[in-house]
């Protein structure tokens, strides 16, 4: 339990969080926020998240979506005054809420963002026509059929551009090391796991 | 100019019938007139990309790109390291600066990577290709092989995100860097000025969030046209792609009309140097660029 | 004195050979001016031009000179003569630049330029070179009043630059405020951690310099005199009473702490666990870089909360209204006091604004790094339960209203306030009424002063007429309010530094002091040499008083913004010269116009006006006086021609020292001898004054406002005496002003006085 | 040839600001020898080109004449302009300073009439108002200039308007020999009051200044309030020449940020604070002034300002720090985007004009000083005993109002006094 504008939390980021140990250095600016594309769609803006941290807000913050709208564009990184990792703490305390299963049901880019993992850590090499196919399949069959179909136009042009792989379906690129890179992968985890903590 | 070779970091989506499949045909053609062999990195795998975080945590997604390291430290030594896609170069060099700094992340990676035989020393520079072109050979240099000038055409330089922000060129401002809209120049072509330059395509989050990244699209493609571009050119293949492919989705969404090629960079100084339309695989475009594909039939 | 021989020189340089009849000017300096010798020249502030007038005065015992060229305030240094006594006729900006150069202008340009001749030659032979005085003597000694690190600061450094030093503490030992702290913040790169304070190696220091004598448990219980020669009677508590001859006071007497008991809202009282800052630096004192102990059980502590601007940025006027400026670091520092003993501590500082300039940044970030969290937000009251606190307050951020359940320590930032002294304002306004005939502020003060519980207790016990301390500004401090200026008190060679003039820290106070330290030598090397102190710095001329011709009206020792001015038993009036900073003021107050400097008196401005040729009322050509403050009004005058604004050709512009200068006799005189309306050009009064003499510009208006009697009883109307406040930017306003004027004198109509 | 004399008693002050005539007059009027070193044409610094003061919006000239009378009536000051001090060997109580002197082409006998700039026909742009008018190429450098001296731009030595205003003058003024000169001095202590210098706004890149006109620094919107400024004090903005009543005030222009200004530049919250005001006094209730802060760092008695700004209903505050400007290619408003972080508001809010509140960064970094002195992270002046006779005063010191900065130069008056009178005590 963390108690209101005590430590307990904050230390738990700090820990847990990959760049979590810069939460304590922002100065509630606010630049970060106005600097995210997708600014309009989080609840609880970068600042906003850093202050509910130090606040104890534990539950608000790791159950929030806000995280997962990073598009990764580091406008907010090269902005802060104080030099904080923004992206990356965003990054990692999706990271953690989705590691701890506190991350919002069905939170698409979450579920991409598996995908793509999954798909990459397979054969060393990510497969983008299983990857389309999986994003449009993540909800169900049925749905899965219907987004392909409206996708259907650009699968195909993408095809005639040479630039999509019907056979991909059926195995194509990939590391030839696949036991070194599996093990390597796998490690990885374990130190990583290890070293926070997790079961 | 001597012959240049760099070990070559290509990337998923730069490899043959690859969604970039244009930019790494592209690149091979550039390359050749400007006398750069690149020696693909062997067995080189995923970077993990900035979307990897979810699944991946931190020390996976560094070891992947320490992985690559090793072995292009390995197989081709005493070269630069280069990279075509921003978001390969920006993991790999991100990845280098958190080796560099933290002597326990670099010993755990290194632990990892011993599982597939390899070790990471960090004695090559992680370089994007653009940093090649300009740092390299420079705008006076690059202007030297232009056969095919592409006057006339007027082009909006999209440099995004990655190849810009959090690094992004020496030199180079992060709210309107400029590299692009000189290579632009150098190659003949005429640079728009317009507001977008360094807005986010919405990356990878235009697969998972299509209703909130679309936006993002359509005010970028908006102003290009708003400013006279016929064209836009980028350096990135996820720009490349969100911005070329969604163009219909953004159309229907928003009753737009855009109709407008992205390219390359090695596109266009491929078809500057002389290069044909195939050499700079013009095939590979959804919207098709027949400006350049008219250039490349002199 | 040698006999006086007038010289005027005219100039005919920057065009006013072209624009002026430069002999007919030479003319009127010979036969109305009188000068003993005329002079034109084609470019007088050249070496040549300049070589005559020296050769003039070594060679034709010329005492006396008259400049008709530019502005008094160009060429300074070419006419910079100071063996005799100069005058200048501003016939550039005053003349043909502020004129249009057209042909219909040139017969009023003309008059204007005689008039300015006229006006120079018969100011000149009314002034004298000032001797100064030969009985300035000094006393090479500082005093310091109060021994905190200001006072310490102060006396350490005028001793090092060989001046000795008396320093008076009240208390049992030096080191004052900062004495009472365990670290302090810190003053130096990387500004990161708290440091030691100063206070072990000044006391030292102090203690081994044979140039500073100390007085602790000591009071000044008597302060007279004058600077360089000030007495000062030291009280001990022991009851013995020393007598010290100083040149120069420094008043360092530091702050108090706001008083938390009328914070009951914040806890303070209710709970031992809610204490001040001092009471914060008392406890880590007490733990010595050890845990900190919770004071109601001593238990441990875990959480600390840090309301900060507890009664401080009040609007509510119950509290302070300003801002400590200090606080915010302070609390910073001391929730270090925590972290650095163990970082599982919890510290949470509440502020509005985190107010940390200059390096502070980096000790913020220190905070922050360290892991003091920092939240703005608004504490609303503090609840005592147990041996714990409930601090409820609004998180501004997150809008939300909450609290921190379980403090086990909370500290009130409360802030600074002045040991200032009596406050002697409300008196002096009273005796200034009174000395006019209204003795109604008077009866109130006596009323208050009787019905009045505690008294402040005065700090330099001041024999001064005005009262016992240096005059206060808002709320107490003793600044000086003046931006560029910001020694000069009301007080000459009387200097305030540290947290009494302003609330600040300690690396502040101590570069204050060092400051101060530097006015108070300034100020004993100035008074062995007779010399004015700022603004008039280096004028060797004061008031000269004919005291058979006084009435004891007293308006002269109660009007004195610098307090110059005693009685004596018979209440005739003392003057004390080296506190008077000659403004004039005095002279301005004066009805039987007893008082005159040698350079500047009743009679070099009348004669001035009395010189200017006023013609008869059916010229259609009034005349109108401007008497402008020289600081700002004429300055404005001279860049408004610069700038080619013209004015109305019917003005004639006397430069004053201060309106306070002004005597009414000058209003009488210009007025009776024809002169169809008067400007009075000073500068902005009020709190945000702008007035170089602080008062001057406000007492100036004082008297105008009772000119009305005055003017009616002379049959004339209201508006053509009329007081403008200018300021030194105002060259577009200034001409129009004039032109305004002018159209408004010319719509009343001609003086009726004229030719009498 | 320029002749100082000069003796180890002798203190050099290096700076014509509010701060360096200070040090120079507070130590002169104690009796000092003093050499004053200005690197522009005229003394008055960085405060002379300031509209008004806060908190009593009173006119920095006012104090710049008193202290020029000071100045001109003491013969104990020698006051150097258009002169660089290049190098300071030696130590305490024995300095040797070595300035250069720029060519200024006019001499002693101009009587500033203003005959040269009539007769050249080439402009200049005016640094005296930052650059946003222009000037003569001979000028006077502003209307308070001391020396009362016109000053010959070099771009136009050699050239016909050189001969130009030659003819013009008929003072002999006019010496278009001059060149540079190099001369060297004893001094037995050094006051560097070198000042501030406003931070580059154009690397400040979201904020787009130099590609936005309507994006100007708070220095050059004291330019557009002042009388003497190229708007003649009317506050219009530079991409139409419109009236500028919407105006945004954002705080910790390169202050306060690791990727500009480590510090915080002290000055910047009561300078738009103040600002505010300009914006009232032209326009009264149709003038709209905004605030974009982190802290309003409006301390001891300045409070009483920023409580009267914040009652004036023209006038609103946002705690943010901007993220991006914009300005509208047909309207030429700018839209500046962020997020109010009381509370989680965002915005997207166009503004006639926006003003950046400048950091200060001193003007010759610490590494850039040519003797062997401390200075901290920013540059600026440390108070360290391995300085030895060598003082930092005033914003060379520290981010200092200039109050403060007064009272900083007051304080290096008396160190410096301190080193000369023991070079006294031992010269005898």
């Amino acid at each position: 339990m963390s108690e209101k504008y005590h430590n307990n939390f904050l230390k738990e980021v700090e820990e847990m969080v990959e760049e979590g140990e810069w939460v304590k250095m922002c100065m509630q600016c606010g630049v970060c926020a106005g600097s995210c594309p997708l600014g309009p769609h989080w609840a609880h803006p970068p600042q906003e998240i850093f202050m509910m941290i130090r606040a104890g807000k534990r539950e608000e913050v790791l159950r929030s979506d806000s995280m997962w709208m990073c598009t990764s564009c580091y406008n907010c990184v090269v902005r802060c005054p104080r030099k904080l990792p923004i992206t990356h703490i965003m990054h990692g305390l999706a990271n953690y809420a989705h590691r701890l299963g506190l991350s919002p049901k069905n939170q698409p880019t979450q579920q991409f963002a598996t995908l793509f993992w999954n798909n990459l850590a397979q054969t060393g090499r990510v497969n983008e026509l299983k990857l389309s196919l999986g994003i449009y399949f993540k909800d169900g069959f049925a749905q899965g059929v219907k987004n392909a179909m409206a996708m259907q136009s650009v699968g195909l042009g993408m095809v005639k551009a040479k630039r999509l792989n019907p056979m991909e379906l059926f195995g194509g690129h990939g590391v030839k090391d696949k036991a070194g890179f599996h093990a390597m992968l796998k490690k990885a985890r374990e130190i990583e796991d290890r070293r926070k903590n997790f079961a | 100019m001597a012959k240049k070779t760099y070990s070559f970091y290509p990337g998923c989506s730069s490899q043959t019938k690859a969604s970039s499949d244009n930019y790494l045909k592209s690149t091979n053609s550039m390359c050749k007139y400007l006398d750069i062999e690149l020696k693909e990195i062997p067995d080189w795998n995923c970077c993990g990309a900035s979307i990897g975080y979810a699944e991946g945590g931190e020390l996976p997604r560094i070891t992947l790109s320490a992985r690559n390291m090793a072995l292009s430290e390995q197989h081709n030594p005493g070269m630069d390291l280069v990279a075509t896609c921003a978001a390969c170069w920006l993991s790999t060099r991100e990845s280098k600066e958190r080796l560099a700094h933290s002597s326990q992340t670099l010993a755990e990676a290194n632990t990892a990577l011993n599982e597939a035989g390899l070790t990471y020393k960090g004695n090559q520079a992680a370089r994007h290709m653009a940093e090649v072109l300009v740092e390299d050979f420079g705008f006076d240099e690059l202007k030297k092989g232009v056969k095919n000038p592409l006057q006339g055409i007027k082009f909006a330089g999209y440099v995004g995100c990655q190849t810009n922000r959090p690094f992004g060129l020496a030199g180079e401002s992060f709210e309107n860097p400029v590299y692009l809209d000189n290579l632009i120049e150098a190659m003949g072509g005429e640079a728009v000025p317009y507001d977008q330059k360094v807005t986010c395509c919405g990356g990878a989050l235009a697969f998972s969030e299509p209703e909130k990244s679309q936006k993002q699209i359509k005010d970028i493609i908006e102003s290009a046209y708003d400013h006279g571009a016929e064209m836009i050119v980028t350096p990135c293949p996820l720009c490349q792609a969100n911005v070329e492919i969604y163009q219909g989705e953004v159309n229907k969404r928003f009753g737009t009309k855009f109709n407008i090629p992205v390219m390359y960079y090695s596109q266009l100084i491929t078809i500057a140097y002389g290069g044909t339309a195939q050499e700079a695989a013009l095939d590979g475009q959804l919207v098709r660029a027949t400006k350049l594909e008219e250039i490349a039939k002199k | 004195m040698a006999d006086m021989k007038v010289a005027a020189y005219i100039c005919q340089g920057c065009g006013l050979g072209d624009r002026l009849d430069t002999a007919a000017l030479a003319g009127v300096a010979k036969k109305e001016g009188k000068a003993a010798l005329v002079r034109e020249h084609e470019f007088l502030c050249n070496a040549e031009g300049v070589k005559m007038i020296r050769d003039d005065i070594a060679n034709e015992a010329v005492t006396h000179v008259m400049i008709g060229a530019c502005s008094r305030r160009a060429k300074t240094e070419a006419f910079g003569f100071t063996d005799v006594a100069v005058s200048r006729a501003n016939l550039r900006e005053g003349v043909i630049w502020c004129q249009p150069e057209t042909d219909e202008a040139r017969e009023t340009t003309q008059e204007m330029a005689e008039d300015y001749i006229r006006m120079g030659c018969a100011e000149v032979k009314k002034m004298t070179l000032p001797e100064g005085n030969p009985a300035a003597v000094t006393e090479r000694t500082v005093l310091v009043v109060g021994g905190g690190v200001s006072g310490m600061t102060a006396a350490l450094e005028a001793s090092k630059a060989g001046y000795k030093v008396v320093l008076v503490e009240k208390s049992g030992a030096l080191g004052g405020w900062a004495a009472k702290l365990y670290k302090r913040s810190p003053g130096k790169s990387p500004y990161a951690e708290p440091q030691d304070t100063p206070v072990a190696d000044m006391d030292a220091a102090i203690a081994a310099d044979a140039n500073i004598k100390v007085y602790l448990n000591a009071i000044t219980s008597k302060t007279s005199g004058s600077p360089g020669k000030f007495e000062i009677e030291i009280s001990t508590e022991s009851g013995s009473t020393a007598t010290e001859k100083v040149g120069a006071i420094i008043q360092a007497t530091g702050f108090s702490l706001y008083d938390a008991n009328n914070l009951p809202e914040l806890g303070f009282g209710k709970s031992a666990n809610v204490v001040d800052q001092a009471g914060l630096e008392a406890l880590a004192k007490a733990a010595n870089g050890g845990a900190i102990k919770r004071p109601s059980d001593g238990g441990e502590v875990k959480t600390v909360v840090f309301v900060q601007c507890a009664g401080q940025r009040d609007d509510t006027g119950k509290h302070l209204p300003y801002c400590s400026g200090s606080c915010c670091s302070t609390s910073v520092k001391q929730a270090m006091y925590f972290k650095d003993s163990n970082p599982d501590i919890d510290t949470v500082v509440i502020y509005t604004d985190l107010r940390m300039p200059g390096n502070g940044e980096d000790f913020y970030r220190s905070g922050q790094n360290k892991g003091v969290i920092f939240t703005k937000g608004k504490v609303s009251s503090v609840e005592a339960s147990g041996n714990q606190c409930k601090v409820n307050f609004h998180d501004l951020i997150l809008n939300d209203q909450t609290a921190i359940d379980n403090a086990d320590l909370v500290v009130l930032a409360t802030g600074q306030v002045p040991n200032s002294g009596v406050d002697i304002d409300t008196k002096l306004k009273a005796d200034i009424a009174a000395a006019a005939g209204d003795n109604s502020l008077l009866k109130a003060y006596n009323a208050s002063q009787v019905e009045g519980a505690v008294q402040p207790i005065s700090v330099l016990n001041l024999t001064y007429r005005q009262g016992p301390d240096v005059p206060q500004l808002k709320y107490g401090f003793t600044d000086s309010h003046f931006i560029c200026f910001p020694y000069e008190t009301r007080r000459t060679g009387i200097y305030s530094a540290g947290p009494v003039r302003r609330p600040m820290d300690m690396v502040q106070a101590m570069e204050d002091a060092t400051g101060a330290a530097m006015k108070a030598i300034q100020a004993v090397e100035n008074a062995g040499l007779g010399r004015a102190a700022h603004p008039r710095s280096g004028d060797l001329s004061f008031p000269k008083v004919r005291l058979e011709g006084c009435t004891q009206c007293k308006r002269c020792t109660v009007e004195c913004p610098f307090g110059a001015i005693d009685e004596d038993e018979k209440r005739f009036p003392v003057f004390n010269e080296s506190r008077c900073r000659r403004c004039g003021t005095c002279m301005g107050a004066c009805p039987v116009r007893v008082i005159s400097f040698e350079n500047y008196s009743i009679d070099t401005v009348g004669s001035q006006l009395k010189a200017v040729d006023v013609p008869d009322e059916f010229s259609e050509k009034p005349r109108i006086l401007i008497l402008a403050c020289e600081n700002d009004a004429y300055p404005a005058l001279d860049m408004a021609a610069m700038n080619r604004n013209v004015y109305s050709a019917f003005v004639r512009i006397i430069p004053v020292r201060c309106l306070g200068s002004v005597n009414t006799i000058w209003i009488n005189d210009a007025l009776s001898s024809g002169y169809d309306g008067v400007m009075m050009m000073g500068c902005k009064h009020g709190d945000d004054y702008q007035c170089h003499f602080v008062k001057g510009s406000e007492l100036a208006s004082y008297r105008m406002s009772k000119i009305g009697d005055t003017l009616k009883q002379m049959g004339l109307e209201e508006e053509r005496v009329a007081t403008f406040e200018v300021a030194i930017t105002d060259i577009e306003r200034v001409p129009q002003l004039i032109n305004d004027y002018a159209a408004k004198i010319q719509e009343i109509g001609m003086s009726p006085l004229k030719g009498f | 040839m320029t002749d100082v004399i000069a003796t180890n008693q002798t203190i050099l002050v290096v700076g014509g600001g509010i701060s360096g005539m200070t040090a120079a007059l507070e130590a002169a009027e104690c009796g000092k020898n003093v050499v004053l070193v200005e690197k522009n044409p005229a003394l008055g610094g960085r405060v002379s080109q300031l509209y008004r003061y806060f908190p009593k919006l009173c006119h920095p000239t006012c104090g710049l004449e008193i202290n020029l009378r000071r100045l001109k009536q003491n013969p104990r000051i020698r006051v150097l302009t258009m002169a660089e001090v290049t190098a300071i060997t030696g130590g305490e109580g024995d300095y040797t300073a070595t300035v250069k002197l720029a060519p200024r082409y006019v001499n002693e006998n101009c009587t500033a009439c203003g005959e040269c700039a009539k007769a050249v026909d080439a402009e200049v742009p005016d640094a005296f108002n930052y650059n946003l008018g222009k000037t003569k190429a001979a000028y006077l450098p502003h209307k308070m200039a001391y020396p009362q001296r016109y000053v010959l731009d070099p771009s136009i030595i050699g050239t016909a308007d050189a001969d130009k205003a030659k003819a013009a003058c008929k003072y002999g003024a006019i010496d278009l020999d001059m060149k540079e000169e190099t001369v060297q001095f004893k001094a037995g202590a050094v006051i560097w009051a070198t000042g501030w210098k406003p931070y580059d706004a154009a690397k400040i890149q979201p904020y787009g200044y130099g590609r936005y006109s309507n994006v100007i620094t708070s220095v050059e919107f004291e330019r557009l309030a002042d009388i003497h400024g190229p708007t003649k004090g009317k506050i219009l903005r530079p991409s139409d020449g419109k009236e500028a009543k919407n105006i945004a005030f954002i705080q910790c222009a390169g202050s306060r940020d690791e990727n500009h200004l480590r510090h915080c530049s002290r000055i910047c919250c009561m300078a738009s604070l103040k600002q505010t005001n300009y914006v009232r006094e032209a326009y009264g209730d149709a003038g709209k002034s905004t605030i974009y802060y982190i802290d309003i760092r409006a301390i001891d008695r300045f409070e009483d300002f920023y409580q009267k700004v914040l009652k004036d209903p023209t006038v609103s505050f946002i705690k943010s720090k901007v993220a991006k400007a914009v300005q509208d290619e047909k309207t030429g408003d700018v839209i500046l985007h962020g997020v109010n972080t009381e509370g989680y508001h965002r915005y997207a809010t166009p503004h006639d004009l926006v003003v950046l509140a400048v950091g200060m960064e001193p003007s010759v970094k610490g590494a850039n000083i040519p003797a062997e002195i401390v200075s901290d992270s920013s540059g600026f002046i440390e108070a360290d005993p391995s300085n030895h006779a060598f003082f930092g005063a005033g914003c060379a010191s520290n981010p200092l109002d200039v109050n403060r900065a007064v009272q900083s130069a007051t304080a290096s008056a008396l160190r410096a006094i301190q080193v000369v009178n023991r070079v006294a005590r031992v010269e005898g």
